[in-house]
């Protein structure tokens, strides 16, 4: 009999069965993947982002493939938190895995507080996931230069805060590494209350077809994923696991179990399958369970002593 | 509908003439769901480039314990230049049978069949499933091309039972013009068909736009198969959606992976893609 | 005979001959290439960073491959501007071709004025690019989270406008990606007088080798390079080129010819090829061809009409 | 030292056993100006993944008009293992020869070469260059590997008029243990060779340092083959160093590429590598 491994993760008042959850977007309301994996062997789902009103999305093309990466413009589509909450929410609920309920705002910080407060009186959703970071819907100016609630750390205080105040839930923040330093936005998320982190977002990027001369996304820009940004967003949470102590759930560009270790070792406590589920849909279940294969070849017995385990003397 | 990720063994895969290649593979889960339309994710890398799977239509297919599933394809940038090297015996990452696929005709009904190019690909399987039936009907197929040198499939249609008409953007065989100007001169054609066919059509958009004018013009319906760009494929995205409208003339946005790839001909707001 | 096509393009008080140079450290000093192409096919030759003094350089391993890309920890590793001027720059100055020459500091901004009036006395010198964005090579904390002069806007005003006051040289700044808001950067660097702007140096990043548990990179941070980084490049230049007069050299994964156009659509007047050098030694030399080709063939006189030509409306 | 960005054709490229390959391929000037110790930086994808060149080294070459080079390699990660499925007639891109290769021996002075695991590969272009140059001298070769089924080129060295030792980590040929063992019992024998000969040791980090230990112990000269991490291969990017002690004892970098791959065997740092 193999050795048993611990894999059990904590994320504020969350229990993750093992460390792997998906990317808000990559993954639907989980029912697209549903004939490719058996739900019950993730840690959680993330859904896709929801808006208090139904939301139309960007204007095609929105999405396109870069160097082992792509881009995507799809500006939030979603039914609206009545439709989510109606016919989405409780099919993931009925597998009896933690969902977590990405949300986010068209306009200003009350859009957020209303989503919390419903999901607070909502038994199926696990947590809250504050999606403050998303590159294709952009806001006012915040600051210089800043378009992203992620991109100040006052906007990002004051936002984390106010629902703080509005739910019980566990909050989780998603940080965009579209910033100087991602280090001073997770502070003020951690300040303010948050309970964990989700990092990374999308970076911003570009793509022209030359042969027609213009942009190959609808919207001009779109966000950057997929393996191509791994080693950034590696860096950024060994960077933000030294200076906070909410635990970490990382993504960005992991497409097998190695790609979701490294992350591990940098520091974050559980890790998201993004654009890896379209490379392949059982990738996030085919993860959890690499995961623990890991742990037993290398006599890991906790989770834990992963992620404190980077051989590096610093 | 029931799609598979799998992994499965080539059985053959060459070159029809220029750029056009025939790639089957046996797999009697994906080839007992498939339905004419649909289409396959394929895995064409080793490794991550091309990073996304490319989505190709079903082109033939043979159900029951057999089990054999073609591909049509062109090869036109890297994805379908990798697949264009496997050999038989190596192996290939597919996730299907994936999209709506053609509602098909009443019983007797006759159809026009309008591809463009590579168009050919799913109308092929379309073509076999309604020879297969034994229903009664005429099945009558266009195709266009650009030179004759790009023309694929016209043999196979008519060995199906099919009677074809071709055309060529440069004349060098058939009727010179696009493949709508053919299809417009055909239904212009009393005796042709009867009282009303149905159109089915595939190829680049311009071409589904030209063949939507010409079949509203001739009070003729009939479906479409579109293509997007696609990251899924199995509608977790939202990546590949197109403007379409609704019943009530509402516009609103419909994925083409899942929510297609087939539409109706005057589904899609041509005027806005 | 094919229709003639201009390609001059004018850096400062530069002529370059075809749009296309090199990026900073990845071209040696030239004589490394020289047996792979003709240097004077090259708009001009950039240079290895370098500085007062020699410097050993980080601890290898230096480089690793990531996703179509890789991370380098070089860490300005030069011999000093002494033996430069003595045994390199005639070397490449022999060609024929304007030298960018890049410098940078350890320490304060004395360090890049000094050097700014030493390549000013320096014929052979055509141009100064302040690489003030190399990664790694950590200053301390210039404010928030900022390690980089090129990522603080008053830090870069004053260090341009220093050297601005120590040379007539055409000067390029080269930007960081790793901001928040790179426009208000290059917007600095335009009034304290730069001549033009060089974007963008590399992402930091970070891989972990997870079979042995180590990062893959001796100094653990390493800057990320490659195709895989193009997107973010081609959006910054696209952004900052709407908002700057300044003319735009640029770079981030320039692999082939239409990777290059992507750039020069996006607004640049030239670009710089990078890892690309890597990947094939005679590849910047086939880019200055193949642009001229691609202008040949889409008819197109002038390669300013290809800068102002990106079909879309905004 | 010239070097050359080539596209050849493959001439042939098959496994010898396990994960070992051998491919070759003919180029008149690469193998006109190719000296035992050096490298080819090679293109091993079509597209961007793996990105990077992996450096190989020359195992074995024939000049004149033939121009024939030989690549020995074993199937590690995505380079090497599409490098694997590359067949006849292929093209392959090839930059090379780089580095500065191994100073060769005096007259008449024996050498004993020492490879561990993949080591083999460019000592064996040595061992050609020593038996063809008619030089009367005894060339020694000790092959070292964890087991016998990864001992390579054995009847090779042999047929090439070398004589050769063998060890294996698990003793399952020859000797048992570290081949780095089989050198100081090889030199410990007196007889076994003239008075002082010259080692050119190949191999991992760990086995060259205990070469370099016991060719100290032993006051025996000699030089090895290092590997690091290549992103250019030509001297240009400054990635591949590794801390050597000149003549004076000061400490510096030097780039393997270029400065190397073949250093002193007392020349690397090997404490801080
Ligand atoms: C539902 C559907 C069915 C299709 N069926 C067939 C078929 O049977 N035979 C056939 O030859 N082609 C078919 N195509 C088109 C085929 O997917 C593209 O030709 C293929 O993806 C090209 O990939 P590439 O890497 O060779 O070329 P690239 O250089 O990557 O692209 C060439 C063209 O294909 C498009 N393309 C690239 N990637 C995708 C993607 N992931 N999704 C959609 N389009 C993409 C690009 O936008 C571009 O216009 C179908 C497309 C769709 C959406
Ligand atoms: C001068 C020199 C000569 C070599 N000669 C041979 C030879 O003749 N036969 C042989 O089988 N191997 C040789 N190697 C090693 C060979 O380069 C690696 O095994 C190969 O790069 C592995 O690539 P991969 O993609 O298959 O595996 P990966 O999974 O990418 O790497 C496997 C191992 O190879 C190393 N490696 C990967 N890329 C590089 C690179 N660009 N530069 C250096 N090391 C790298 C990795 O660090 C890792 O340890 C040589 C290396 C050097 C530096
Ligand atoms: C098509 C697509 C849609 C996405 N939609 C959302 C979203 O609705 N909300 C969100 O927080 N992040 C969204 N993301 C970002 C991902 O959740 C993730 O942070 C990012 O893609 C990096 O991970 P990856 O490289 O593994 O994809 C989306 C990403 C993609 C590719
Ligand atoms: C190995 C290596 C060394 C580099 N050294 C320097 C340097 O000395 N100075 C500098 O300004 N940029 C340096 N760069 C950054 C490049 O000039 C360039 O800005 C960056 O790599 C992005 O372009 P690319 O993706 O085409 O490589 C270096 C990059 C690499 C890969
Ligand atoms: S391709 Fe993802 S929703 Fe259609
Ligand atoms: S590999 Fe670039 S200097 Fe050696």
């Amino acid at each position: 009999m193999p050795p048993a491994v611990k894999t059990e993760v904590k994320i504020g008042r969350m229990i993750l069965r093992n460390p792997v959850t998906v990317a808000s977007g990559t993954f639907g309301y989980a029912s697209e993947f549903a004939g490719f994996l058996d739900l019950r062997e993730l840690g959680a789902v993330t859904t896709k982002t929801i808006t208090l009103k139904p939301r139309r999305g960007n204007l095609p093309p929105r999405t396109c493939e870069t160097p082992a990466g792509m881009l995507n413009s799809v500006g939030l589509e979603n039914p609206g938190i009545d439709v989510f909450l109606r016919d989405k929410l409780p099919y993931i609920a009925g597998y009896k895995v933690p969902v977590i309920v990405s949300i986010a705002s068209e306009s200003d910080n009350r859009e957020f507080i209303e989503l919390a407060k419903r999901l607070d009186a909502c038994f199926d959703a696990a947590a809250i996931e504050l999606n403050i970071s998303c590159p294709n819907v952009r806001h006012k100016k915040l600051g210089t230069g800043a378009y992203l609630i992620a991109q100040d750390a006052r906007a990002t205080y004051r936002l984390v805060k106010a629902v703080r105040a509005a739910t019980k839930k566990t909050i989780i923040t998603k940080l965009s590494p579209n910033v100087t330093d991602i280090v001073s936005i997770a502070a003020a998320a951690e300040e303010a209350g948050s309970d964990a982190l989700s990092m990374i977002n999308t970076i911003a990027g570009m793509s022209i077809d030359v042969g027609s001369r213009r942009p190959r996304i609808g919207a001009v820009l779109g966000g950057l994923s997929g393996p191509a940004i791994r080693p950034v967003a590696v860096r950024m949470v060994w960077e933000t696991s030294k200076r906070v102590r909410i635990p970490i759930i990382g993504m960005g560009g992991i497409s097998d179990t190695s790609g979701a270790l490294e992350f591990i070792m940098a520091g974050a406590s559980a890790v998201g399958v993004g654009t890896g589920n379209f490379l392949q849909p059982s990738l996030s279940a085919g993860i959890a369970r690499g995961i623990k294969e890991y742990m037993r070849e290398h006599s890991i017995g906790n989770i834990k002593m992963l992620r404190e385990g980077l051989k590096y003397a610093c | 509908m029931k799609a598979f990720e799998k992994r499965v063994k080539i059985l053959s895969n060459h070159s029809l003439k220029k750029n056009y290649f025939l790639l089957s593979f046996k797999d009697r889960d994906i080839a007992g769901a498939a339905v004419p339309g649909q289409f396959l994710m394929v895995k064409t890398a080793r490794g991550l480039y091309p990073l996304l799977r490319r989505p190709l239509s079903i082109h033939s297919c043979s159900g029951g314990k057999d089990g054999r599933i073609g591909i049509l394809y062109e090869v036109k940038g890297p994805g379908s230049e990798l697949l264009s090297f496997c050999r038989p015996k190596d192996c290939l990452e597919v996730v299907g049978p994936l999209g709506n696929g053609f509602p098909l005709p009443g019983h007797g009904r006759d159809v026009v069949l309008v591809a463009g190019g590579m168009g050919a690909a799913p109308l092929f399987f379309l073509a076999e499933r309604l020879t297969a039936d034994n229903k009664k009907r005429r099945i009558h197929v266009l195709i266009g091309a650009c030179g004759k040198e790009h023309l694929c499939r016209v043999k196979e249609f008519s060995a199906a039972g099919c009677s074809v008409l071709v055309s060529t953007d440069d004349g060098s065989r058939g009727r010179q013009g696009y493949v709508s100007g053919l299809l417009e001169s055909f239904l212009d054609k009393p005796g042709n068909v009867s009282v009303t066919p149905l159109i089915y059509a595939c190829g680049p958009r311009p071409m589904l736009q030209a063949v939507a004018f010409v079949a509203a013009k001739y009070g003729v319906p009939g479906y479409c198969s579109l293509e997007a760009h696609m990251a899924c494929g199995i509608g977790a995205c939202m990546g590949c959606v197109i403007p379409v409208r609704d019943q009530g003339g509402r516009e609103e946005y419909k994925r083409v992976c899942n929510d297609g790839p087939v539409f109706g001909l005057q589904e899609p707001d041509w005027g806005k893609m």
